[in-house]
């Protein structure tokens, strides 16, 4: 029974798409209950699976109308969840769920909902089936019904002009990335005559030819513009802050693990690319690239939801360093740092959705001061911010510091300098992430409250909930990280690394050996450093002492307002004599120090992003080339 | 009925060779839909060729009587039907306790025959539904969005049908591009699938023909 | 027996109250040497420690635009923060809590002292502690990298082939091979260390958050009573954790074999860096610019801290 | 002579990419889209191409006499094909409709006007 639960949960999130569009399109009560019963559904049937493939650590191989494969040979399309693909899995179904509770509170204003919850389905269905296929050009369909649906849902707003030019920007780049793929797969199937990726990872083991590296290439670009590594992030930008920010989440907190997740199965599965040096060096200077440029830009934006979309950028770039390692130690850092990217991401997103819920703005200009209006959002805004930027004990810091170590460990151990500056670059980053969310605390949560923003009211339940949870995983992941590594991180690190049972589950027992696959065996990676129990008690003194100076503190100003004393001097803030209006303190306007001195980067870096749809094109084309000519260059 | 503007609705050949082309179209395109496991063609192929229609239609009498005689909701409803019978024809594999797409009613059949490769059949039925109405819907709505340039001048000549474009114009602002998008979106999805099924049919009964041999021998 | 033991670690020697008690002790004779040094009598060495009291005994007022909580909870989450980091430093061959003391974990806890100031500034609503938390952040930006750069030097030297990020490995290295200041190759890194303490901690030179003179203390300007006691105290531990950090990382090598006289010699090696690295500068300069700050960091002291990573890195 | 078939696509695709890169109009980018589309479709068809192949249907009369192998071309690459050229379609489509949106609220469909993200 449990084999049909991965096709299930596809075909029912399928299903519920096209229920919404014949029942729902007029009837939000319907609608919402297919929403909610599909996605809890498909969520229950996916965490069923924790068990027999996590734990027990069983692959589940399905093939599709029971076409088993011929004589050595795959004819028919298969599902393969091994634990790579269901650690992905549950981020996807786990941000779906929450998204889909968000949207009913957040997208209430908005009309023709039918058909937001309809792509909004498909979009999921797709992910949750590109993570789980083990048939390459059935990835690439999904990855197809992906991009559509994301550009659909880009521009779900097509009243603001913003969000049809992020819609078409992401559709032509996106599809750009498509062809490549699509080229690479037509490649590949010329190579090895079947669209089975187990097969063809026993088939190209240790055996490349120029061809194969030339769909290894172009494979590799087409989920760089899925994940948005750095010359591929100009659309991803724009996407993030036109769409509706359920959207945004699912963006952050799926769409670009698809990529990450194609990116893994293709560079460690099925070309078995990573134990060659040049190919790490290669992913990993682009994912320092990705993730230096992702902040820098970060650090100038005037919008809150494209501020969170650099940073979204820049956090995948730590991904994409780490996996591109090819160290046992290096993916788990990664996979860890996936996994809470799309939680902390998620998080922020989901506060910004409300703050523009609440205000009806996500210029930094013009908010401020709302951390008395929303209390509740800004308490969740500080987890996320401070888990994004890695402070201890969120999640962010223990992954951020597998990545660090991993990145150095590599450096001593090839000798290699690039490496050492790429952990230089990863803590620095590290850094102006910190600032950059300090600047959007301080420019959205506190400083002062414009006079247009005294009636702002705190977001609805249904929006909080979402946050709620995905503030206490950010918590628990980061104290919990050895439950975490030993039933998630490391059986997926496992069996990324370790293909002979991916292969020989899909294909009979011993396919693999014959074609002369190492069995390799890895592992887990020991986290000494960080001892949780200490940790613990150190945190109950913190809220210990935090209790008492809070008590104990002589503060009257509750008392003299019981008493109708509305103004005190005392109490009012330092303007120097200056009228409080004309002292605002713009979000913008902070780290000029910083940005005087970046002058010429930021121009030259400005420019770049021009916003015009050809340049962008041209970025990918390039960057694409490149990837091929190192492939090229350095694998023969 | 009367129509004042427009490049088409006065022209008499047009209208007479859509006139003759659209039974054609409907017929030729339902044959490939049902043949489409036996023969050349299939879901999709037919569907496009049947929902060439709503085309024939708006070149021979205009976007108003085409959008009228093909209701696009009505076609949007019907599309998601089609596309939720194919998950559910697939779906049944699993009730008989087999995989997702398992051919299970009539999967003993004579080749050639109409009804003989089993549910890829029937879901070849619901490809092909799925994607007349999808095409067509799909054409429908460009050829709407299109429209505005003339439907002013028309608006200006024939006040009583401003009620209509109004409604066109609602239906545009917001709803289109998602909806269209659906179609996209699923015409993919279901797309791939009997295609390949189609191919493994093939392969199959490659290897059922060696083991025949084999047998012979 | 191990949990009385661990608070005694927490509450007593390593952690909170010699913490508090010798940072405060630190800050005291940096004012006096500071004083000397302007032919000044300057306060008594308990100053500090009596003005800490007297604030703790003052109102806390709290503005109206105020966020209660991050206002109160800041000065707190920073304390703790200081006192946790002196457990994980190595005072020659003793660590508190052995095994979990990382260097990324002590960069990261550094940073959180700097954090809760500019949460607490910025809840206070003030537009002088908006660009007094700029400032402040501009100038964290501005001594990280040196201070990665650093860290990973001291991390190749001691670890050899391996890694060690482990502080422990480091005092294991410099108790075999003698200090790290010994080896030439570090003397960059240690000169640039010394030029990211007073920047850390926010001495004068590099004070451009607190200016009292330009944005009246900027972060601090809304506190009053207790929390701004927290604020001072916290500045006087991080003289004594960044000071004890330079000790352990560069003078690990010194030890005597009697635990009393170890640490009373890490004691005086940290009075000697304040003085050095702290008061004197602070006595001799005049406070910088923001964009010079950052430029001065980014570029001579980083390179300094480059030098010494790649002579390590070509095995010297 | 399946090489042309290569040679073709290869043209195909790099002439897309060009139009897609250098063109300011923003149909042409559309167009330039479509043609890199029919340039892989085209390399997925000559892939699957057997010398003296025909075409993958069965007859009675062959299942009877059994099949020689090799005798088909590889009907694996049409579906492929089939399926890729759906999924041009709907990109031109989507693609197409966006740029009619995008001329109503911009009044102009040059990629230098179409700017307003950017930074």
């Amino acid at each position: 029974m449990i084999q049909h639960f991965p096709v299930l949960a596809v075909m029912l999130l399928f299903l519920a798409a096209f229920c919404v569009e014949i029942f729902g399109s007029h009837n939000a009560g319907v609608r919402n209950t297919i929403v909610m019963i599909a996605a809890t559904v498909a969520m229950v049937l996916i965490y069923a699976l924790i068990k027999p493939v996590m734990i027990e650590g069983q692959i589940i191989s399905y093939w599709m109308g029971n076409w088993e494969p011929v004589s050595g040979y795959a004819i028919g399309i298969g599902y393969e969840v091994d634990q790579l693909s269901l650690f992905f899995a549950l981020l996807v179904v786990t941000t779906f769920w929450l998204s889909g509770v968000y949207s009913l509170g957040y997208m209430s204003k908005d009309h023709h909902l039918g058909h937001y919850y309809t792509l909004y389905l498909m979009l999921s269905g797709s992910v949750l089936g590109l993570v789980m296929t083990g048939d390459i050009f059935n990835m690439f369909v999904m990855i197809e019904i992906m991009t559509f649906a994301s550009v659909a849902l880009t521009a779900f707003r097509n009243d603001n002009e913003g969000a049809l030019e992020a819609g078409f920007k992401y559709l032509v780049i996106g599809s750009m990335g498509s062809s490549f793929t699509l080229t690479g797969v037509a490649l590949l199937y010329g190579q090895c005559h079947t669209l089975n990726m187990a097969q063809m990872s026993a088939i190209l083991y240790q055996n490349l030819t120029p061809t194969s590296i030339m769909a290894l290439a172009l494979i590799v670009a087409g989920f760089g513009v899925k994940s948005y590594i750095v010359p591929f992030h100009t659309p991803a930008a724009d996407a993030y802050m036109a769409a509706p920010t359920s959207v945004s989440m699912i963006f952050a907190g799926m769409v670009n693990k698809a990529g990450v997740y194609g990116m893994i199965r293709v560079l460690y599965t099925i070309f078995n690319a990573m134990d060659k040096s040049t190919v790490q060096m290669l992913i990993v200077i682009f994912g320092a690239v990705t993730m230096f440029i992702g902040v820098t830009m970060a650090l100038t934006q005037h919008d809150f939801k494209r501020l969170l979309a650099f940073h979204s950028i820049s956090q995948i770039g730590y991904v994409i360093t780490a996996i591109g390692l090819g160290s046992a130690l290096g993916l788990t850092g990664g996979l860890f740092h996936a996994m809470n990217h799309t939680l902390f991401k998620g998080l922020l997103f989901l506060t910004a959705g409300a703050v523009l819920y609440a205000t009806g703005t996500t210029n930094l200009d013009k908010l401020g001061g709302l951390s008395k209006k929303m209390p509740k959002t800004c308490i969740c805004f500080l987890i996320g911010a401070f888990s994004i930027s890695g402070l201890p004990p969120f999640n962010g810091f223990v992954s951020k510091w597998l990545v660090y170590q991993a990145v150095y460990t590599k450096a001593v151990e090839s000798g290699n300098f690039v490496y050492a500056i790429v952990t230089v670059v990863a803590l620095v980053v590290s850094v102006m992430t910190l600032a950059s969310f300090i600047k959007v605390t301080q420019a959205v949560f506190f400083g002062q409250c414009p006079v247009e923003l005294k009636k702002t009211q705190e977001a609805p339940v249904s929006m909080l909930v979402p946050m709620y949870i995905m503030s206490a995983l950010c918590v628990l992941a980061g104290l919990f990280y050895p439950l975490v590594n030993r039933f998630l991180l490391h059986p997926a690190a496992q069996s990324a690394l370790n293909v002979t049972n991916y292969i020989d589950r899909m294909l009979g027992e011993g396919y693999a050996a014959n074609m002369g696959v190492e069995n390799i065996q890895v592992a887990p990676v020991q986290f000494s450093f960080w001892n949780p129990i200490v940790w613990l008690i150190l945190f109950v003194v913190i809220f210990v002492a935090a209790g008492l100076v809070i008590i104990g503190s002589k503060e009257e100003r509750g008392k003299m307002l019981q008493q109708g004393v509305k103004y005190d001097a005392k109490y009012a803030t330092f303007f120097s004599g200056e009228e409080e209006m004309f002292s605002q303190v713009g979000g913008s306007d902070l780290f000029w120090g910083f940005k005087t001195d970046w002058k010429g980067y930021y121009r030259v870096l400005e420019g770049l992003h021009s916003g015009i749809v050809t340049d962008y094109a041209v970025y990918t084309v390039m960057a694409t080339a490149i990837i091929t000519v190192c492939m090229f260059v350095f694998m023969r | 009925m009367k129509f004042k503007e427009g490049i088409t609705e006065k022209n008499v050949i047009i209208k007479c060779g859509a006139d003759k082309f659209l039974p054609f179209a409907l017929v030729f395109g339902l044959y490939i839909i049902m043949f489409g496991t036996v023969s050349p063609g299939g879901g999709f192929q037919g569907g496009v060729i049947v929902s060439s229609a709503a085309l024939l239609l708006y070149l021979g009498y205009g976007y108003k009587v085409a959008s009228k005689a093909i209701k696009p909701e009505v076609l949007r409803v019907n599309e998601a039907i089609g596309a939720s019978l194919y998950v559910i024809l697939g779906l049944c594999g699993i009730g008989f306790g087999l995989n997702f797409c398992r051919n299970v009613f009539f999967a003993n059949g004579q080749v050639g025959d109409l009804i003989s490769a089993g549910t890829i059949t029937f879901m070849g039925y619901a490809v092909g539904y799925k994607v007349l109405c999808g095409v067509g819907f799909l054409l429908l709505l460009m050829l709407a969005l299109l429209a505005p340039e003339g439907a002013e001048e028309e608006a200006a000549a024939e006040p009583a049908v401003e009620e209509i474009e109004a409604e066109e114009a609602a239906a545009e602002e917001v709803p289109e591009l998602p909806l269209q998008e659906t179609v996209n979106a699923v015409l993919e999805t279901e797309e791939k699938e009997p295609m390949e099924a189609a191919a493994e049919t093939v392969a199959e009964a490659v290897a059922a023909a060696e083991e025949k041999e084999g047998a012979a021998e | 027996m191990i949990i009385i033991r661990s608070l005694f670690y927490i509450l007593i020697f390593p952690g909170v109250l010699f913490t508090a008690a010798f940072g405060l002790f630190l800050a005291g004779v940096d004012r006096k040497v500071v004083a000397r040094m302007q032919h000044r009598i300057g306060p008594p060495l308990r100053q500090p420690m009596y003005d800490f009291f007297k604030l703790l005994g003052k109102e806390t007022i709290i503005p109206h635009a105020a966020n209660k909580i991050a206002f109160l909870a800041a000065p707190v989450i920073g304390f703790v923060s200081l006192a946790l980091i002196m457990l994980f430093i190595p005072i020659f061959n003793f660590t508190a809590f052995s095994g979990s003391a990382d260097l990324i974990v002590i960069l990261y806890l550094i940073t959180i002292p700097g954090v809760a100031l500019i949460v607490g500034g910025s809840s206070s609503g003030s537009p002088y502690a908006g660009i007094g938390i700029s400032r402040e952040m501009v100038t964290m930006m501005a001594y990280e990298l040196p201070f990665v750069l650093i860290l990973l030097a001291v991390a190749r030297k001691a670890g050899g082939d391996t890694l060690a990020f482990s502080m422990e490995t480091i005092s294991k290295w410099q108790a075999a091979n003698g200090s790290m200041i010994a080896q030439w190759s570090m003397i960059p890194a240690a000169i640039a260390m010394l030029l990211v303490i007073p920047a850390e901690v926010g001495t004068q030179p590099f004070d451009v958050a607190e200016a009292e003179t330009e944005i009246c203390e900027g972060p601090l300007i809304e506190y009053s009573g207790a929390p701004l006691g927290l604020f001072k105290l916290n500045t006087a531990m991080k003289m004594l954790v960044m000071s004890g950090l330079f000790t352990s990382l560069f003078f690990g090598g010194i030890r005597t074999g009697f635990y009393i006289l170890d640490v009373i010699v890490f004691m005086l090696i940290c009075v000697a860096v304040t003085i050095v690295c702290m008061s004197t500068i602070h006595a001799v300069t005049a406070r910088l610019k923001i964009e010079h700050l950052f430029k001065f960091f980014w570029t001579f002291v980083s390179g300094l801290a480059l030098v010494s990573l790649i002579l390590v890195w070509c095995g010297l | 002579m399946i090489l042309v078939n290569y040679i073709a696509s290869v043209v195909l695709i790099v002439l897309g990419l060009y139009t897609v890169c250098t063109k300011k109009n923003l149909i042409k980018v559309v167009l330039g889209l479509g043609i890199v589309d029919y340039g892989v479709n085209m390399l997925i068809v000559s892939l699957g191409f057997n010398d003296g192949g025909t075409a993958p249907i069965y007859q009675m009369s062959d299942l009877l006499n059994g099949v020689a192998p090799g005798f088909f071309v590889d009907p694996v690459p049409q579906a492929l094909t089939l399926t890729s050229i759906v999924i041009g379609a709907c990109v031109d489509a989507m693609a197409l409709s966006l740029v009619i949106m995008i001329y109503r609220k911009y009044k102009s469909i040059n990629a230098d006007d179409v700017r307003r993200l950017h930074g």
